[in-house]
């Protein structure tokens, strides 16, 4: 029931801000922050409760949603989501909070999407039927496109328009496979119960579940996004909201990543050795390539949209590496999904920083700024931080995901490795650019009516950094929890690899 | 010789009776009372009524009647209910249109009434004769209501293409019906089916084939399948809005009721490969020509009625699904599938007319897009229905147009048609963009209204339509179980 | 006598006339006479009907026919009185001067 | 105190956090105070954990916090190896750092006309001063090859921030070097800090990556980052790694260690991507004489020394490291001799020196090359903070061209900084002189043409070492307005010169020559080597082949000679005969313009790579990403609207066309069916 309440909380939150005054702004503001904190609340509760020592799903209900197709409304958690539960709710606390000033037309309707968005997330990650996933997973997209093409910048509607259209020609086919796998069921009937399905994944044939594979996996590789299907994610950062982007880099890209180990992993183990390299190629290209791009951009948002698929890509990496003889690593794959989060704590409050920039000077272009660290030293430590998190420096969040990662990596595929080992060089290049471009050099006059940041922001600021110190120092507590999950994913790509080679 | 009455049970057609002594009645109101639209309201109360016999006949066994010439069997009531709904619907947005525009007249709503009477005769007929008197039943009178508006050409022009090119089809529909008579040596659907299984060896006969090919023509140029379509954008963009959301939705439903019956009961043990990849590939062309030219356009009403041409490539795929029969399992999936998407078809597409009717300016035909330019603002209701009709129409969950799409590609995927219902699945994909760019207008340009800004009227009935429509594709997308447990009860009998 | 024709002689007629009435259909601009074409066409099929009801000695055919028929009549109503309508609009019996709705 | 070793870093710690977070409320007062405090209170428990392990006789002990990562067979803990070594580099790190930290209290502030003005950012640099310290404690404390790579990660970062801590500085154009009767060499400016600060960065990240890779490649290998597992896991076969290195396989061991160095290259300023450190010095002159002298850049011989067991097994490798360090020595010499920016001479003489500790490590002598380190530490330290106090006095300076005669206004940094001179130049008895000699002799027991390199530097460091203090302290001045303006400098200066300046001299005492001075009869103990010995381990049998003792007096005797040749030579160039020096550099003036811009390697480097990777980001992201991929997208909407736009226009309104249309339709449905009647067996 716990989460379903996290579900239910934001709709019962949306609905009600219809019914407040549209004028009182202050009160809107308040109510939907609110709303985001009860649930931030549920989660943390969430967490307390979890039970690290059991393995598999937690607070599950299955309930039939349509009982004569066995169509389920079945939810749960595991180490895979638990956390992505509390990075989704955490972040839309402050996508919410971070908005107060930001926005100032059709309050009401930007802070319902928001919370709109928050369950259809929350709803993808605690899924376990694949319809259920479905319509979470195609929900998101509409709160998102109305975000961007309604609050966003100049060239909006084509970032929007452009965000949905790539979006659902990707998932188009993945619908179509997730018919034929419920078609398949549990070799009887029909279902799209996920436990039921992955425990009859051998009843479908190798090269069925290589053709079923692609289909799921193009559809989360254009939300990841992977190279070379990310041209989506420049535009619709760049044009989105601050909270837009926070949401989208923070949350809404690992719905791509989170589907591939919850779903077209274990539902197609058997077409995981032969999709492998070709995804661990484009994840490596992407690292270098997200990278190589990064470094040339001339607005803040864009950069660090580039940074995206740099970083998404050490993700689908370490989800996706393997040997020669089909062994997964483990280690690359749990922290992968610490990845998942650390990506979401830093690149969020990079997109949170550049916005509070941009609010007081309305653009992101590099050369409007210089040397503003004189002016805003608050902001400028900030930033110099969450830099320091995204560039992957130890201490902090970023190095764990990509140590480990590569770690895991390297004992699998050297060779992606080392290829994948220089984007680290890159990543500190065009981040440390973006730095000493906006602040540090001669001061910038156009700069000289800066404020720095107001509590408000500083406390945004801190619930940002202080997560990422804290999996810097202490990620083993993530890791007990995440491991379990990776473990029993793994096995299942190694029994059928054994399966397979029989 | 004892003569022989025939046993005519009156209770399997009551649905269809009470439409048409509703008409009566209303026709003879009309010509005592000089407010029509109370005749309006009567009408629609009269349907309300109707769907009293619909619900209690859900429940009756099948029920062959008239010289097994009809059949009221589960199929064919839950298509009276699709048709009753549609008319009584688009009789709400027809109250205030009409009135608006100075065409109130009784005619409108007895032509409606009567043309649901031929809807409901095509669903229900088992023999060819009766099939092709409710699809003219329901055609001439959809040629009257094209052509409805009087002070427009357009209408008037919307009237004679229908017209023309609708008696055309007809009349290869008929020859059809010969070739398909003479082949069999009978117009009943059931012994057609029969004389097929006992007499393999006609199996490829020509004149048989042929047949096949023609009928399936006539209801291709009803269902607006490309390439017989040509008529629907003319005639959807200048008809009177309240009569092309009557049209788009019954007179689709109807032709799918029909065909979807012969198909499976006349040649479902013959040609079955055969039909199926012709109806494939008409699905194909039909979805994608579709929704490519739907792209172009300016007018949303004009938009909407290539919509409908894509729509009808959906519900073919589903057609193609239908599998021989004696497989009764798998049938029940397929024609579930269309029932249920015709039925969420019907709420979405008569709610998204109802708001192209709102916004329709008097003296003028269709919406164009820049009406729509920041309604979200102007209109925050209406523009949220329509954002839901939008987003429902382009297939995307949770509402109820994503379950139909869902249980027609299912049907499809288990006839191993998987391939169909990809090319489906892309075509959503395309179709979202111009889907997407109404919402764009409503939502995402915020550019000063100019002229648009002409305060809009919320009659009561269409803000009723809309809300229901608006209800019932939220909810059921959220919660299709009911839908989708009445839809399971739609089969043959 | 039925059988000193065989079948197939009514069928080509029927087809030819059903051909003619078609191409009359496609080629004439006329309205009125586009639709005496389609009545045309229908006849040929009605012509066909006959044909096969005698040829298998079954009454339906042509019960058929005068359903046809009976429709046939309504259709020339309402078309006739689409005509007169259009025609208060645009003195013009050449359907090609009505295409104001395209695109 | 051995338990309580995580203090040595959480101190630092706490005073980073005190000073970032409260510094710029409390005052500079209270920051000029914390500051040093911490590192002071860190050596304290340094000093306490290395009386404890003297008391256990050198043997090892791990201190753990708590598991970092597990996953798997994957088991990191955060714990922390007292030993000699690292409590030698704590030592270090700790106690010259802290004399850095009062220095700078001073350093960072400017006193004009009686008042005092702080930096701007007074708190911000004991901040990141203090993180420093905390980060390169993590380094050499940490017990396996994470938490190595941690401190070798945060130690660049702080490095980064540091170079950079003037950031609001531009670049600095300097004047051209005038060569009398000759054409003038043109000087390219010097980077701004901001672009210092990240060339550094960048430069030590390509390191890391050989450095991760290497660490990679050990778990990959042996399952293990821990130091005591792994070694001893080495050790059992390191005889059979070595004999097979020996004859030309390239072992898994060899990977590894090469690894390794790539990374020791980057952090350590060896040659290929020493091309920061000299850059790095747009710092704040304390972080020079810290960060860029005395600790971070030894990270490197640190990294080899504790990872002697790898190198031993695997001498092809070591005999990289060795020719490297040789070669870097001799490079960066040369460069040093005819720069005129005093801070850039003494980074080039950190390259250098850094040159021999590699030189020494790859030829086996670990004690060696942590000696020289050590004693690196204090005089170059104190050679830096010298530098910065004429800077300090001179309002930021540095150009020795502009100085000169400056020992008559500031005594006791010309003091000091003749005394750091003299260990540099390898004086005879000096600390420098030791240490030095110490290398060449293993040197030479190596191959003598190693020797012969380190012999020529050893000259030639003398020789520039002493061509910038006289061109410094000695002569006339040169800038008279600077002259009259410069002052020598708080006892906050200069107390930490003189005790710097003294180690200098005396450090050699840590390491006298014991077996020699055995021969002649003295018995003193090596007190590095018998300190160290635990923690390096005999990997193949060594026959102690040890040279006789004339070869050992001579080798001494001929460094110490040619120390003392080349400090008179200095002095005869630039105090007696100052002709020479403009002679010579207008006879070989493209060798001269070639030494003044240090080879080109920036340029260079900036051609083959910089430039480079920007076109191609460039060409990525409008090629690539902009036309090639979004052209697909767009162009394929486009493409479909398009389509959809002609599809339309079919729509074309004439009922003739559709009837035609529909009829051409009817023609196609009944010739398939009517074919297929034909052909039944078709489709199927």
């Amino acid at each position: 029931m716990i989460l379903t309440f996290l579900l239910v909380v934001p709709i019962i939150g949306a609905i009600s801000l219809i019914f407040l005054p549209r004028e009182n702004k202050q009160l809107i503001n308040w109510f939907a922050f609110a709303v985001t904190v009860v649930n931030v609340v549920i989660s943390l509760h969430l967490y307390l409760l979890y039970d690290v020592s059991s393995e598999g799903y937690q607070f599950t209900l299955k309930i039939a949603w349509i009982p004569s197709l066995n169509v389920y409304y079945h939810i749960g958690i595991d180490g895979l989501s638990v956390f992505l539960i509390l990075l989704t709710t955490f972040l839309s606390a402050i996508a919410v909070i971070s908005s107060w000033t930001a926005i100032d037309e059709q309050v009401k309707e930007y802070m319902a999407l928001m919370l709109l968005l928050e369950t259809a997330v929350i709803g993808v990650f605690i899924s376990l039927d694949l319809f259920l996933f479905y319509l979470f997973w195609e929900a998101s997209l509409i709160p998102m496109a109305l975000l961007i093409g309604r609050w966003g910048g100049k060239d909006r509607i084509y970032a929007s328009i452009k965000f949905i259209l790539y979006t659902m020609s990707g998932s188009a086919l993945m619908l179509v496979a997730a018919i034929v796998v419920y078609n398949f069921g549990d070799g009887v009937n029909p279902t799209s119960d996920l436990p039921t399905l992955v425990a009859h994944s051998h009843l479908i044939s190798e090269d069925m579940q290589k053709l079923l594979f692609f289909a799921f996996i193009l559809a989360f590789s254009v939300k990841v996004p992977l190279f070379p299907l990310h041209t989506w994610l420049p535009a619709a950062h760049v044009q989105a909201p601050t909270a837009g982007s926070i949401i989208l880099a923070g949350v809404l890209l690992k719905l791509g990543t989170y589907s591939m180990m919850r779903f077209a992993i274990p539902l197609f183990p058997k077409a995981v050795a032969f999709w492998s390299p070709l995804l661990v190629t484009l994840a490596v290209i992407g690292i270098l390539y997200g990278a190589l791009v990064a470094l040339v951009q001339d607005d803040v948002k864009k950069l660090v949209a580039y940074s995206s698929v740099a970083h998404m890509g050490f993700v689908v990496l370490g989800i996706f590496v393997m040997d020669q003889n089909g062994m997964m690593s483990r280690q690359a794959m749990s922290a992968a999904v610490l990845q998942m989060v650390n990506h979401g704590l830093s690149t969020g409050m990079l997109f949170f920083l550049v916005g509070v920039l941009y609010e007081r000077r309305h653009t992101r272009e590099f050369s409007q700024y210089g040397g503003i660290w004189v002016k805003v030293p608050v902001f400028g430590s900030f930033f110099i931080l969450a830099a320091f998190s995204s560039v992957g420096l130890p201490g902090l969040n970023g190095f764990v995901g990509e140590f480990l990662i590569l770690m895991g990596t390297f004992s699998r595929n050297p060779v992606a490795a080392l290829f994948a080992t220089f984007g680290i060089v890159l990543a500190a290049w065009y981040i440390l650019t973006a730095v000493r471009k906006i602040l540090f050099g001669p001061f910038n006059p156009a700069n000289n009516n800066l404020t720095d940041m107001n509590p408000r922001e500083i406390g945004i600021s801190l619930a940002f950094i202080i997560p990422c110190f804290f999996i810097g120092f202490f990620p083993n507590t993530l890791l007990k929890i995440i491991n379990p999950s990776t473990e029993s994913i793994a096995s299942l790509v190694d029994t059928a690899i054994l399966i397979v080679s029989k | 010789m004892p003569i022989e009455f025939p046993i005519l049970n009156f209770f399997a057609l009551s649905p269809i009776i009470v439409v048409i002594v509703l008409a009566l009645i209303v026709m003879v109101v009309d010509m005592l009372s000089q407010d029509k639209t109370a005749l309006g309201y009567l009408s629609a109360l009269g349907l309300l009524g109707a769907l009293i016999p619909c619900v209690t006949l859900l429940n009756q066994t099948k029920s062959p009647t008239f010289q097994n010439m009809v059949v009221s069997d589960g199929y064919a009531v839950v298509f009276y209910i699709i048709f009753i709904i549609a008319a009584l619907l688009s009789i709400l947005i027809a109250l205030t249109y009409l009135e608006e525009r100075g065409m109130q007249q009784g005619e409108y709503y007895i032509l409606i009434l009567l043309s649901t009477c031929g809807m409901m005769l095509m669903a229900a007929s088992t023999d060819l004769i009766v099939t092709f008197l409710g699809l003219e039943i329901m055609s001439i009178a959809l040629y009257v209501l094209a052509g409805f508006n009087r002070r427009l050409i357009s209408s008037g022009e919307a009237g004679l293409k229908y017209f023309l090119l609708g008696a055309f089809a007809s009349a290869f529909f008929l020859y059809g019906v010969a070739f398909i008579y003479g082949a069999t040596g009978s117009t009943n659907i059931h012994d057609i089916g029969t004389w097929f299984t006992d007499n393999p060896s006609y199996q490829s006969n020509p004149i048989a084939l042929v047949g096949l090919a023609l009928l399936i023509i006539g209801f291709a140029f009803k269902v607006a399948a490309v390439p017989f379509h040509w008529w629907t954008p003319d005639v959807y963009h200048g008809a009177p809005t309240s009569a092309t959301a009557f049209m788009a939705v019954g007179a689709k439903a109807a032709g799918f009721a029909a065909l979807v019956r012969i198909l499976s009961i006349s040649f479902g043990g013959v040609f079955t490969v055969q039909w199926q990849v012709a109806i494939s590939l008409l699905a194909v062309i039909t979805m994608t020509g579709g929704n490519i030219a739907a792209l172009a356009q300016k007018d949303v009403k004009r938009m909407l009625a290539y919509s409908s041409i894509a729509h009808a490539g959906y519900l073919l795929v589903g057609v193609a699904a239908l599998p021989p029969t004696g497989d009764e399992l798998y049938r029940v999936q397929a024609v579930s599938g269309l029932l249920l998407y015709l039925m969420s078809y019907t709420f979405i597409n008569i709610g998204a007319f109802a708001v192209v009717a709102l916004l329709e300016k008097r003296g003028e035909i269709g919406t164009k897009l820049s009406d729509y330019t920041a309604l979200s603002t102007r209109q925050p209701f209406i523009a949220f229905v329509m954002l839901l009709f939008m987003f429902s129409l382009t297939g995307i969950p949770p509402f109820i147009g994503f379950w139909g799409k869902w249980y027609v590609f299912w049907a499809a995927v288990d006839a191993q048609l998987s391939w169909l219902a990809a090319i489906g699945m892309i075509n959503s994909a395309i179709s979202a963009f111009y889907y997407l760019s109404v919402v764009v207008q409503m939502y995402m340009r915020t550019e000063p209204a100019g002229d648009e800004a002409v305060p809009i009227a919320l009659p009561a009935p269409i803000v009723v339509t809309v809300a229901v429509t608006a209800m019932f594709t939220l909810l059921f997308g959220l919660w299709p179980t009911p839908l989708i447990d009445l839809m399971s009860l739609g089969m043959f009998g | 006598m039925i059988g000193a024709v065989p079948l197939s002689y009514y069928l080509l007629l029927s087809a030819i006339l059903f051909t003619i009435g078609a191409g009359g259909v496609l080629i004439r601009r006329n309205a009125i006479i586009i639709l005496m074409c389609v009545e045309m066409m229908m006849n040929a099929v009605n012509l066909t009907f006959v044909a096969f009801s005698s040829y298998l000695d079954s009454a339906t055919g042509q019960i058929f026919v005068f359903m046809i028929m009976v429709v046939a009549a309504v259709e020339v109503a309402v078309g006739l009185a689409l005509l007169v309508e259009l025609n208060r609009h645009k003195e013009a019996v050449n359907i090609d001067e009505f295409n104001s709705l395209k695109g | 105190m051995t338990n309580l070793i995580w203090l040595v870093i959480a101190l630092p710690l706490a005073g980073a956090l005190f000073n970032g977070i409260f510094g710029r409320r409390v005052g500079y007062q209270v920051v000029a105070k914390v500051a040093p405090t911490t590192v002071f209170l860190a050596f304290l428990v340094g000093l306490g954990g290395a009386f404890e392990t003297y008391a256990r006789h050198g043997e090892a002990q791990l201190v753990t916090l708590w598991t970092w990562a597990e996953i798997g067979e994957l088991n990191i803990p955060i714990s922390f190896l007292v030993d000699p070594l690292s409590m030698t580099m704590v030592l270090v790190v700790t106690g010259v750092g802290f004399l850095i930290h009062i220095y700078a209290t001073d350093y960072m502030v400017h006193h004009h006309h009686g008042e005092v003005h702080p930096d701007r950012d007074f708190a911000r640099f004991f901040a990141f001063l203090n993180l420093f310290i905390a980060s390169m404690l993590v380094l050499v404390l940490g017990d396996n090859y994470l938490m190595m790579f941690i401190g070798w990660e945060l130690v660049g970062a702080c490095s980064y921030l540091l170079i950079g801590f003037w950031h609001d500085r531009p670049d600095d154009p300097q004047a051209a070097i005038e060569v009398e009767g000759g054409e003038s060499v043109e000087v390219a400016p010097l980077l701004s800090p901001a672009a210092s600060g990240m060339k550094a960065f960048v430069v030590n990240r390509i390191g890391d990556v050989g450095f991760a890779l290497g660490v990679f490649l050990i778990w990959t290998t042996f399952g293990t980052l821990q130091f005591d597992q792994l070694f001893s896991r080495i050790a059992s076969s390191a005889e059979m790694y070595r004999e097979s290195a020996l004859h030309g396989d390239f072992t898994v061991i060899s990977a590894i260690a090469l690894l390794l160095f790539i990374g020791a290259m980057g952090k350590s300023a060896q040659f290929l991507l020493y091309v920061w450190l000299p850059d790095a010095m747009a710092g704040p002159t304390p972080v020079s004489a810290l960060i860029h002298a005395a600790t971070m850049v030894t990270a490197g011989v640190y990294m080899i020394v504790r990872s002697n067991v790898i190198y031993a097994s695997a001498p092809n490798v070591s005999f990289f490291v060795a020719v490297v360090g040789a070669f870097t020595s001799f490079f960066a010499a040369t460069i040093a001799l005819v720069q005129v920016d005093l801070k850039r001479v003494l980074a080039y003489s950190t390259v250098s020196q850094l040159g021999y500790m590699f030189m020494a490590v790859g030829v086996g002598a670990y004690t060696a090359g942590i000696f020289h380190l050590v004693t690196h530490a204090f005089f170059k330290a104190c050679l830096f903070l010298a530098a910065g106090s004429v800077m300090h006095a001179l309002g930021d300076v540095i150009d020795i061209r502009r100085m000169g005669g400056l020992r008559k206004k500031m005594p006791h940094t010309a003091m000091t900084f003749y005394l750091g001179g003299l260990a540099l130049a390898g004086f005879p008895l000096t600390a420098g002189f030791f240490s030095k000699d110490e290398i060449l002799a293993k040197a030479f027991e190596y191959s003598p043409l190693l020797w012969g390199i380190g012999i020529v530097t050893a000259g030639m460091t003398a020789f520039y070492t002493f061509r910038a203090i006289f061109l410094a302290f000695e002569g006339e001045p040169r800038d008279q307005e600077l002259y009259d303006h410069a002052h020598e400098n708080r006892l906050a200066v200069t107390g930490p010169l003189w005790i710097l300046a003294v180690l200098a001299i005396f450090g050699g005492l840590l390491g006298l020559p014991a077996p020699v001075l055995h021969e002649l009869g003295i018995d003193v103990p090596h007190v590095m080597e018998n300190w160290l010995h635990p923690i390096i381990q005999e990997v193949g049998h060594h026959e102690e082949h040890h040279p006789s003792l004339t070869t050992e007096l001579i080798l001494l005797a001929s460094s110490g000679g040619l120390a003392v040749i080349s400090i008179l030579v200095a002095y005869y160039f630039y105090m007696i005969n100052r002709s020479i020096p403009q002679t010579l550099a207008r006879s070989t003036r493209p060798l001269f313009a070639l030494l003044v811009n240090k080879y080109y390697i920036d340029e260079l480097y900036n051609t083959v790579f910089v430039e480079p990777a920007l076109t191609l980001s460039n060409t990525m992201s409008r090629g690539i990403d902009q036309t090639l991929i979004d052209g697909i997208v767009d162009g394929s909407a486009y493409g479909i609207a398009e389509l959809g736009k002609y599809l339309s226009q079919l729509q074309s309104g004439f009922i003739s066309r559709y009837a035609l249309a529909t009829f051409i339709g009817v023609l196609f449905l009944v010739g398939y069916f009517f074919l297929l009647g034909q052909f039944p067996n078709w489709i199927n």
